[in-house]
């Protein structure tokens, strides 16, 4: 049944679609405008996020926000192996934070808030410094340090067949 | 609790009862109740749940295990069916609900949940497995002492049936620039994966139905995307949105919780599939056997990549090994089966299964898994498991 | 209600929203629920439910059909799972629960189910039907205006796992005297069939999981016969006794419930084997084609004595026949899922499906299945059926 | 795996088989002692049965006890088709009565009970009269009507086959 071409779709008009830029990409597609730092962003960190992430990202009872890779003590918790830090691409810590935090009410904060909470993480993890201003230019243009180590196994794997 | 045990205290029948008149049970002399409108087991089976789990004490990113050592088969029941959703299960009307594709493609479209319900139907049996299952026997220095569901409860295996990817790709028509789907589902945290094109034009569907029925809310209702043999994480739940690029968006469960890093240094993104792997189920870990004696070992094994072709077992702490009796039919991207019978003599032993796929894939060892990877990794966990047999009967979860 | 519809009202989303801004449906702002321990289907699909029927105003000879129209894939939910009970589904503690064989054999044995769950279990996937399913399209003299479920909804298609009964009959030692076995269930009304000991030998099993839990009560929890292949009511719920015996006991519903009286005068006891059949379930009988278009044909076909080799579909009232996509695997007595595109013109026509299985066996025409026996007689009926697809889209049961 | 040889089972005593001669086969096999004839059978029934089953055997709720084959109304109720009077093994009346009815309260007639009841039965079908009495010896050797057209398919297609 090869052969078989569906018709029961509707058209999507652009202002549907552009209701869904949410998605982030590495080269920054869709990154809003806005811009926000670290200075800024420590304190919405204070108000909004410290309650699960720990002061300064460290010590709640969320995910750690700062360091790298490898377990962080004798409990072997899977799920902390690897931080925020460890990410290879910057971009996708505004793009989680702005669909998915604060945990209990996603999407309720600003663009703005979001390049402030973004910068303050990166500061954290000592990969920006406190008073970058991050916007949709400069932040696509962050070095994670794991971007470097990097593998797209699926790719690989096809090369590796010939494919 | 004993290898497979009756849950209900025994009422003992009075064994004084009159000889010349026969006795029958209450339940032979009053009758019994009708149908229900939807089933349920029963009452002396509340005990077989899923476990269930809530991550850093979130209450919103949770879990449940399949309870694998109480179930006996390659059909999962659906209301056992493990789950990870990073935030919560959404409560989706259907009627509200709509399925867009966009990006690379020559007329953007949406698709109403009724439209797609009258769309051809594919339906087949497969598994679903979390990347992170059997996490505790990759991490854990010392083997932990807990059950087959506990340790390898994240997967499950259901009869899918849904539309494949490649009729409402060829509907939106994708321009030659695509080679990725970024996938997004209609949850609180709108979770994101990435999917090559070339997989939602193998064998992907748009899953509709799970067993029969319209998929439940924690499976993604109304709809979810099912991509045979990839990792869980991937199978992205109330699906509504696939934007079609040239590169993975690369998200947040792409960054690290769903990548591994090796033992030389790399942090490698986007593996897929769940390798060749076997468990066995009964008997397992902290089960107890009840006395020497004849028993059937059984178990369950599947491989992303395709068939399995064999299951091995060794019921000699891995001095032999005899391939074991798979019950057909043998299926791809599904749960194989497989059945020996064991004699236990009441001695110490170990009880191992090493399942090889259609492709030659081999479970490899502990310590060969291990040396793939640094110390912290513990997702796509295929290595061959062991439970030792202790003289009293227990079992326990042990690495060899 | 329309082919097939979305259960729930359509709450339409604001479309004059402010466009600068996104919008998002609540369940993408707010958290979402965790798992049960149990889950269930949606609460949009709670009018996916087995239809109840109570016989003669009783309350205590019920049954239930399995919604056949609503459902997609060969597994039948065990919640939505066909039923007919004659006095009531019996509350059964399986710690009090003895299972016996006696009879002409050399060691009369009893087991408990904790005995028999540790022992060696095989499963398959395989249908259960009423002898007397469709049974209204058999004696009708005008086609009923009713739904696929109503009509053929007495089948259903289960992963049955257990023992095969060859184990239990090699541990008693069967007397050659032996010829059949009279197997007795623990209900209020001990329901009884008699099962030739060949049938025993050959596939039948004790079953303990449906669909890889426990069976549930109204399926014979804690242990059922089951007969591939042969009419339910032989498979015996809430097995709790066979007796070895020369002869068949004559039990009340092989009298005359479950034989057929045959034109030429005689009474057919012992017919065993639902015979090859088929069935449309979607579109069928009472649904609604939206609008003329491309649709998809699906039904499900089975055969009690193996496996289904080919479905053909007339979608022109029986002018031409084309041989439908079989969904694998294809399973020996298992449902086997038939698709086919199908272009709607708007037209009225006539809708048919005809199986053949691996004997060469073939549904016959409802006139030559009527001339075979006596008007009143109404079991194993399989002969063709036929939906009507009117211009307007509605479809009902007919007669050709 | 087909040389498995099992090994849980546990003997039946002789008293345990002993309370389960529930079953009657055709050649009157496991009938009690005990009798009843149609007299007695009429006040039990009217008792104990008519309300479901009506006045002599017709008319209730519950099936219809009287009659041969067909249906007897334009309703076509395939449960009604075939009554009692059809069955072609009166054994089957006496088993079916004693583990099943009264439908609320299986298995509370006494022995002597079911043979009076079976008599009635037997006697409101025509086939007995109302002042035989039955016990293990005779009701074996009452012929019923269609006994004559009875076939076992099943033997038949084993014989058609060559087995
Ligand atoms: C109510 C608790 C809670 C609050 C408040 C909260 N988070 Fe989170 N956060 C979590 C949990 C739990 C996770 C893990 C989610 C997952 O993996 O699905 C998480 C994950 C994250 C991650 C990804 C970590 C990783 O390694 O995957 C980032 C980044 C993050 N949160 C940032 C924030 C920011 C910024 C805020 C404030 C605006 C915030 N969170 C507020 C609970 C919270
Ligand atoms: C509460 C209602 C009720 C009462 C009281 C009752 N019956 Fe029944 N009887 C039924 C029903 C309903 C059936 C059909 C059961 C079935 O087919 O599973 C039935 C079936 C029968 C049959 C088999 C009929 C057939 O054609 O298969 C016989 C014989 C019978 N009853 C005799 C009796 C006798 C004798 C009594 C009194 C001692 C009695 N019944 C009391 C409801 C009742
Ligand atoms: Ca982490
Ligand atoms: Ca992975
Ligand atoms: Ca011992
Ligand atoms: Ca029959
Ligand atoms: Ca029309
Ligand atoms: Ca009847
Ligand atoms: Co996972
Ligand atoms: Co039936």
């Amino acid at each position: 049944a090869d052969n078989i071409k569906t018709e029961g779709g509707t058209l999507l008009t652009q202002s549907e679609i552009d209701n869904w830029k949410l998605t982030i990409y590495p080269d920054g597609i869709n990154l809003p405008e806005g811009s926000g730092n670290a200075i800024q962003g420590e304190k919405i960190y204070n108000m909004k996020c410290l309650a699960c992430h720990g002061a300064a990202g460290q010590n709640g009872t969320g995910p750690r926000l700062v360091g790298k890779q490898g377990f962080i003590d004798e409990k072997k918790d899977v799920l902390e192996a690897m931080s925020v830090g460890a990410w290879p691409y910057a971009t996708s810590i505004y793009d989680y934070i702005r669909r998915a935090m604060p945990h209990y009410a996603p999407k309720s904060l600003s663009n703005n808030d979001v390049y402030a909470l973004t910068a303050y993480i990166l500061y954290l993890n000592g990969i920006t410094n406190k008073t970058m201003n991050l916007d949709k230019e400069s932040l696509s243009k962050v070095e994670m340090p794991n971007k470097k180590i990097v593998i797209n196994a699926w790719l690989k794997e096809q090369k590796d067949n010939g494919k | 609790a004993s290898f497979v045990t009756v849950m209900a205290a025994s009422p003992i029948l009075s064994a004084t009862e009159a000889k010349a008149k026969p006795s029958y049970p209450n339940h032979m002399k009053i009758p019994g109740a009708p149908s229900s409108n939807y089933g349920l087991p029963s009452q002396y089976e509340t005990a077989v749940k899923r476990t269930n789990e809530s991550f850093y004490k979130s209450g919103i990113f949770t879990g449940a295990h399949t309870p694998l050592d109480r179930l006996n088969g390659t059909i999962t029941p659906s209301g056992l069916h493990f789950s990870i959703h990073h935030n919560g299960i959404p409560d989706i009307n259907p009627a509200a609900h709509e399925f867009l594709i966009h990006g690379f493609v020559n007329k953007p479209m949406k698709w109403s949940i009724e439209t797609l319900l009258n769309y051809p139907i594919v339906s087949r049996i497969q598994f679903l497995e979390c990347s992170g299952n059997s996490a505790a026997n990759a991490v854990s220095s010392d083997p932990v002492d807990a059950s087959c569901t506990s340790i390898h409860g994240q997967v499950s295996c259901s009869e899918w049936a849904g539309i494949p990817l490649k009729y409402l790709l060829d509907e939106v028509g994708v321009n030659p620039k695509g080679k990725w789907a970024m996938c997004e589902g209609a949850d609180a945290g709108n979770h994101v994966r990435n999917v090559p094109l070339e997989k939602l034009y193998d064998d992907a569907i748009i899953a509709l139905y799970q067993n029969g029925e319209r998929i439940r809310p924690d499976q993604g209702y109304p709809m979810r995307l099912f991509v045979p043999g990839y990792e869980g994480n991937m199978n992205v739940k109330w699906l509504h949105r696939m934007e079609i690029t040239d590169q993975p968006s690369q998200s947040k469960d792409e960054q690290s919780l769903y990548a591994e890093f090796t033992s030389d240094k790399k942090l490698n993104q986007f593996t897929f599939f769940m390798e060749v792997k076997s468990i066995i189920t009964k008997p397992s870990g902290t089960q107890q056997l009840p006395d020497k004696g004849l028993y059937e070992i059984a178990g369950l094994a599947w491989s992303g990549r395709g068939r399995i072709e064999k299951v091995e077992v060794s019921a000699d702490s891995g001095k032999t090994w005899v391939a074991a009796h798979l019950e057909g039919p043998v299926m791809s991207k599904s749960f194989t089966r497989f059945t020996i019978p064991w004699r236990w003599n009441g001695q110490g032993t170990i009880l191992m299964s090493r399942a090889t796929d259609e492709f030659g894939n081999v479970q490899p060892s502990r310590d060969e898994w291990k040396s793939r990877y640094e110390d912290f990794t513990f997702n796509h966990y295929n290595a061959i498991n062991a439970w030792l047999v202790n003289p009293d009967g227990g079992v326990k979860n042990v690495y060899v």
